[in-house]
């Protein structure tokens, strides 16, 4: 498959599609004639999608009603890749994940290594940028499960072709570090001059695991010696970050620098205009139409008993019918509006998610020139 | 040697000096560089050293009579490469600062409780005397050595204060300079220190990283730009596609609307690519010939191509006139093309005109699918922005984004966010470009209460 | 015993439940409160012991009995005090989480490396069982024990997952509870925790303190405010001034200017002052009343006030509605002071109205040199207010500030910000009231070009 | 002086004023009869001011010049104080300050410690707020300056009236501990039922000290013992939170929580309207009028030299001077525009400072109750 490494037009049989439902429900789905994509409010089929251009709505009457439902069939991106995974996988997030591969320089010429692949999240962003991903996981389910994926997402391979680049491996790099030879679990393909051993030669290096500083002696083995090499630490804790700094500092990395990143998200709302004259007006409109029935209950009094307690002592109740129903309500009492309703004024205004991502890890960088000799 | 590792000459790097400002310079071989007060050096001293090498320079006794001579002129000093992770002096200042028990070492006070005023009376050499030590200087770290011994109260001073000092006095004495690849995020720092604010419309790194991935930039894309940043924006977008290699196999391109008569993309002479590859790569269109371009009939009304008999048979000047007009005429077509046919992989714009206007049409030629993002020094613009686009079925989801990056002190034992940054960044509204589907029966689907997706308002909750 | 110090009879306190989640109870003497699932207690036993206390509910056989009878009514548990400085639990939590070599334990794995799916399916007990337990428990810490014990995978996790895994539980099943002073704070925390977040206008505990100093709000001013927030901008105002202190000696007064026909402060039902006290010291007025307040002469048109002589020949009845309709006549007299004679010591406002149109009106009578300082949730509405303000002299260097709190996790060994918080906290606008001087010579003023301070324009930079 | 304590009306001679020059220049001033407050555009004369109200604003004509300068005399609050103070000293800012007395409910009942007293700012505010402020200065000249300002502000005194309720002692907390006693340092009177010792009682602490750890162990003999206590360090670095919270578990504190504040100020700025539409009819404009030339120099070529090189071959050179001016300037283009220039459109917006204050402290909270018994 090709859908995260070249653009597409149309939508075809067997694409792998996300189906964006809502900001929070994006479902990746593979196109099959003749199948459905279901939800609450109906299915979807794939026949109404195929052969459509990507990024079609696609409508269809809701069940039981004589209303419309609509989807939206989007080509994968990295980035919406990330939004459709289920949130309770720990997740490099997109402020975190930019910031990395632009401070890092991290394109057509980065060498990278990421360990661990976790979601594969983060792998997807690498392989679209990087001339070649090597991507370690421990864990030997989630390294199955990623290798599948970047099977299925047509980015695994020897970078022969654009965004085909990604060579995963099943390791504890901590312990067993990162060179990849014969008989390893790995989806590296050996070829003709690297029969042995992978030449990695990394110059770009993201750590994503719990003791950074265990697997930071084992880089020299695979990092490019004849340049530049840049590397980041991804922790949670503030401990991890010194920990990691002592590593870096022994083992001869420098320009250190940690920096948090912090990304948030703004709604964009209207608040209803409303101005004090219209409240001194409302206000005065309540007001005469209690005196009206102010004086109108005093006329009835007046006529039915006899005059001497009781009235215009300012106690008058107000939930006494009055005589007219109030007729001045400029900020719409007594229903709810609608936010933008047109015959209201409103005033465009932003609202940060209410709960925000408040911290992620933090990020130490550093970068190393193995070899300091001159070229000739 | 490859001009992405290596330092070769002919190339646009960027130094760090030791004030922690930077400088672009040319390598013009043979020529030497002059860093001010930092010294001078050859450079053909640096060639072939690896991009990212830090140097100092020094001046032997040879050096020192060049400078009696040529008074007004910064002598050309030697350098030698310096290994960082080796630098003693770095690494005893750190292992100062992680041992605690140095706080409460006899020579540093365990507070300034008995220090009042640390100002210059307390350094006892003189501004003459300091330039002095200079001029006879074999490197900073002496200088600043003399003047540790010569400040009265150095001792009185926390080990925190006494490191701040020494740090000051290091970056003002110190010879040093590092080489770095001149990448788009090394230009883009370069021009916010020297105060070009308003001219990269106070981005961020971190904002067109986010920028960069949220438009899905690849080698392969074609895209529509925006760059109200003298060609900052479209450097980012190269870097992303090509990273600097100008032999690449990649055929991606940025087609760039500019709103004046000429585009300005004055930035990209600091890049390292040639006019060629930019030409390759890089088609500039101007508003008004992208959203009212002549018609091919207009065109070919100015100019006929001729048979390849013809301009066989022209002679010299009359045959390079029509061979510039025919240029002329090809480009013409190819702005056509640009302006009218081309599906565009992505939109990503960074300009002070009105947005709600803008974008909607720019949108036009967006393919079905692809990102469109947008940059704006306020948040206020894109507010505005957000809500039209939320109202044009056209539109995916608009959102609007802020991210920050906060550096923090890595001196182990005082970790702590830096004091102070710099405040502003900008921020990103971004969306998708989606085709709406006609609706079946328009008065029905217009009545639609319930659709899965409120169409119009597509909010982030 | 000091109701400021003490848990006192008749209080309203807030409860702090081991679920996280907040309670404000009234403590009826000799009455009992419940708290769900975690078990009920009577008012009299946690009498006399200091604010802040925390509890936990036990159940003894007798307890039990009760329980069997009234199956359906939670049954009244006793209850001890915890010292949580010496929760043995407690401390071993910390020190497993700061020893690092608890990481390398045999009983917790390094990493979730052979942990596939932690779920419910490993944990063998059923909620039956657990239920069972919980009616026969004795402490929460011993239903976690048992659930420990037979959770198939728990030494399968890291210590951090551990921990995690042992303080959800305890949250869920410990029977203790913290009585806390129902400050400001807590009230609005517990309001948001309740999801009143459009309430209390999404202000958070940081902004009110900011607005509360900026104000300078103290003891002895007499302050004008609107309150959009039903009461808690007041009972924050309130609470600075006085402390909940009763009795207290200062004079300070808060005018409340409503937009409502009848003021909103139904949020003051929960503080501890009594009717008479707010009565005292906050002042209700109606816009309409403010802004366009009777004449005394009308006033004095609908009532005049009786010789002693008069009032002392009047009949019980016609007595009573007499001094009925005085008290209303002299609080008619008062109201029109507070609008059109007090010259106020600051003006704070927390309402949806819009601005720019309100604040100008209402600073009227704000004395020179005092604060405003206007809360919104938005910064757009505060935005077009100081383009309002800049362009009138009698506002001083109008501010948008913003503050943010950012709560960390405070386990040794594992510091860090929390991973999420609320998002929003809204934004002040703060400037002081002024005085413009009279243009000494009106043409020549105007043509100022170079004041020391530019009037029109005053920036934060 | 009863500047910080009492709302003043008018100016009197021997205020202590603060003159608002602008947001980054407030000075203290004194008012005394005959003097001039001189700046660098003329002076004012402390007579223009005495005898006015407060926040008026006072107009000289400038030094040499027919124009006018203005300044405004305020009255001090805490705040404005803070920030009258030079910016190299340690302070703690508002956003800080009103946090923490928020925060540890720093009402009329709070009885405050404050280690260090530093500048003296924060005491301001406590003094303000609280019952009872005693505040500690471990160094000698500081402890002097701050005694002389408390005396000159009007705060240093026993709380037997509003706000002069401050005593500042000259102490290491860490090494001698928060007790006071006669033949100490210190302002503190005492009276016939402290003779000997002062009865402290304090229920808020904030230590602003680099050591907060060797402090807590001495506050017991200053605490509250029948009331929950609170509890504020206020710490640069996070190893010093690290010491801290184990010194809290260790001495018995409770409820630890940890936070930074982090305050930004926003200019209101605005930005200029510029349409799409206005953009495209002024490229027409420059379009017609660069026409026209090329018409203009096409007949002056025609008629003065032949017709076979060099024109219409779209290499014009725009530098000529074209015939007519280009009139359609819908931004204002060849002179610089004032923001707000009613000639033109304009958009609100704002922009945070170009330099915020990322970090000040992190501010651990906890809190204690001695006694745990219940009283009758």
């Amino acid at each position: 498959m090709t859908c995260f490494t070249e653009y597409k037009d149309l939508i075809q049989e067997g694409d792998l599609t996300l189906i964006w439902i809502s900001r929070n429900n994006i479902r990746a789905v593979v196109m099959k004639a003749g199948e459905n994509f279901n939800t609450r409010y109906g299915s979807f089929p794939h026949n109404d999608m195929i052969g459509k251009p990507y990024g079609s709505q696609i409508a269809i009457r809701t069940k039981g009603s004589n209303k419309f439902a609509f989807i939206h069939v989007l080509q994968p991106t990295p980035e919406l890749w990330t939004l459709s995974l289920p949130h309770r996988t720990q997740i490099v997030y997109t402020p975190d994940s930019s910031y990395i591969i632009e401070r890092m320089n991290c394109g057509p010429n980065a060498r990278v290594i990421e360990a661990g692949t976790g979601s594969g999240s983060f792998s997807h962003a690498f392989a679209r940028s990087a001339q070649k991903l090597f991507t370690y996981e421990f864990h030997q389910v989630r390294y199955e499960q990623a290798l599948e994926e970047f099977k299925d997402h047509g980015i695994l391979g020897d970078a022969s072709k654009y965004g085909e680049n990604v060579t995963i491996t099943h390791r504890d790099v901590c312990e067993n570090g990162f060179r990849i030879k014969q008989n390893d679990t790995t989806s590296f393909e050996f070829g003709e001059d690297e029969e042995i051993e992978a030449k990695i030669n990394a110059n770009v290096i993201f750590l994503d695991l719990p003791a950074p500083w265990d697997a930071i002696p084992n880089l020299n083995d695979v990092i490019a010696s004849d340049e530049k090499v840049g590397l980041c630490c991804f922790s949670p804790c503030i401990e991890q970050v010194d920990k990691t700094l002592e590593a870096l500092e022994k083992y001869g990395w420098t320009d250190v620098e940690m920096v948090e990143v912090q990304g948030k998200q703004y709604e964009s709302r209207r608040q209803m205009v409303r101005t004090l004259d219209d409240a001194l007006n409302r206000l005065k409109d309540i007001k005469s139409h209690k005196l009206e029935g102010v004086e109108r209950r005093k006329r009835l009094l007046n006529e039915t008993i006899n005059e001497s307690c009781g009235i215009d002592d300012g106690s008058v109740d107000d939930k006494r019918p009055s005589t007219g129903k109030t007729k001045f309500n400029p900020f719409g009492k007594g229903f709810r509006v609608k936010e933008g309703d047109k015959e209201f004024k409103w005033k465009d205004v932003t609202k940060v998610e209410s709960e925000i991502k408040s911290h992620t890890s933090y990020l130490t960088f550093a970068s190393k020139i193995v070899k300091k000799d001159r070229l000739a | 040697m490859d001009p992405l590792k290596h330092i070769v000459a002919g190339q646009h790097v960027i130094l760090k000096l030791p004030s922690n400002n930077s400088k672009i310079v040319e390598l013009k071989p043979d020529g030497s560089i002059s860093l001010g007060k930092f010294g001078s050096f050859n450079v053909n001293d640096i060639l072939g050293y690896a991009l990212g090498t830090t140097f100092e320079i020094y001046y032997n006794e040879e050096n020192q009579e060049t400078n009696q001579t040529n008074k007004n002129k910064n002598p050309v000093g030697q350098v030698r490469v310096i290994d960082n992770s080796k630098d003693t002096s770095a690494n005893e200042e750190s292992r100062a600062t992680s041992e605690e028990n140095d706080l409460n070492s006899m020579d540093s006070s365990l507070s300034n409780k008995n220090l009042i005023n640390v100002g210059n009376e307390i350094q006892k050499m003189t501004m003459d005397e300091i330039e002095q030590l200079k001029k006879q200087s074999v490197s900073g770290n002496e200088i600043i050595a003399k003047m540790i011994e010569s400040h009265g109260s150095f001792h009185q001073k926390t080990s925190h204060s006494q490191e701040k000092y020494l740090k000051r006095k290091k970056q003002k004495f110190s010879k040093r300079f590092t080489v770095n690849y001149l990448s788009s995020s090394a230009l883009l720092s370069f021009l916010l220190e020297k105060g070009d604010i308003q001219r990269v419309m106070d981005m961020s790194e971190e904002s067109m990283g986010m920028l960069l991935n949220l438009a899905n930039i690849r080698s392969n894309g074609t895209y529509l730009c925006m760059d109200g940043t003298g060609g900052l924006l479209v450097y980012f977008l190269l870097e992303r596609m090509f990273g600097g290699d100008i032999k690449t196999k990649f055929t991606g391109k940025i087609v760039v609307i500019h709103e004046n008569e000429h585009p300005n993309l004055d930035l990209l002479k600091f890049s390292n690519y040639p006019e060629e590859f930019i030409r390759d790569h890089v088609k500039t269109i101007s508003i008004l010939d992208y959203f009212e371009p002549p018609t091919v009939e207009e065109i070919q009304q100015g100019f006929t191509p001729l048979s390849k008999e013809e301009v066989h048979e022209m002679k010299g000047n009359r045959r390079n006139a029509y061979f510039r007009r025919l240029k002329l005429y090809k480009g013409q077509l190819e702005m056509v093309d640009y302006a009218t046919k081309v599906q565009y992989d992505g939109l990503v714009v960074a300009t002070t005109l009105s947005l709600p206007s803008l974008i909607p049409r720019l949108s036009e030629h967006v393919h079905g699918s692809r990102p469109i993002v947008c940059y704006s020094q306020f948040k206020e613009t894109l507010l505005e922005l957000s809500h039209t686009l939320y109202d044009d079925l056209r539109f995916l989801a608009p959102s609007i984004v802020e991210t920050r990056c906060r550096p923090y002190q890595t001196i182990r034992g005082k970790l702590h966010p830096l004091m102070t940054m710099r405040g502003g960044g900008g921020y990103l509204l971004s969306c998708n470009r989606v085709i709406p589907a006609p609706e079946p029966e328009p008065v029905q689907a217009k009545g639609s209460e319930e659709p899965i997706e409120t169409l119009k308002k597509q909010k982030t909750e």
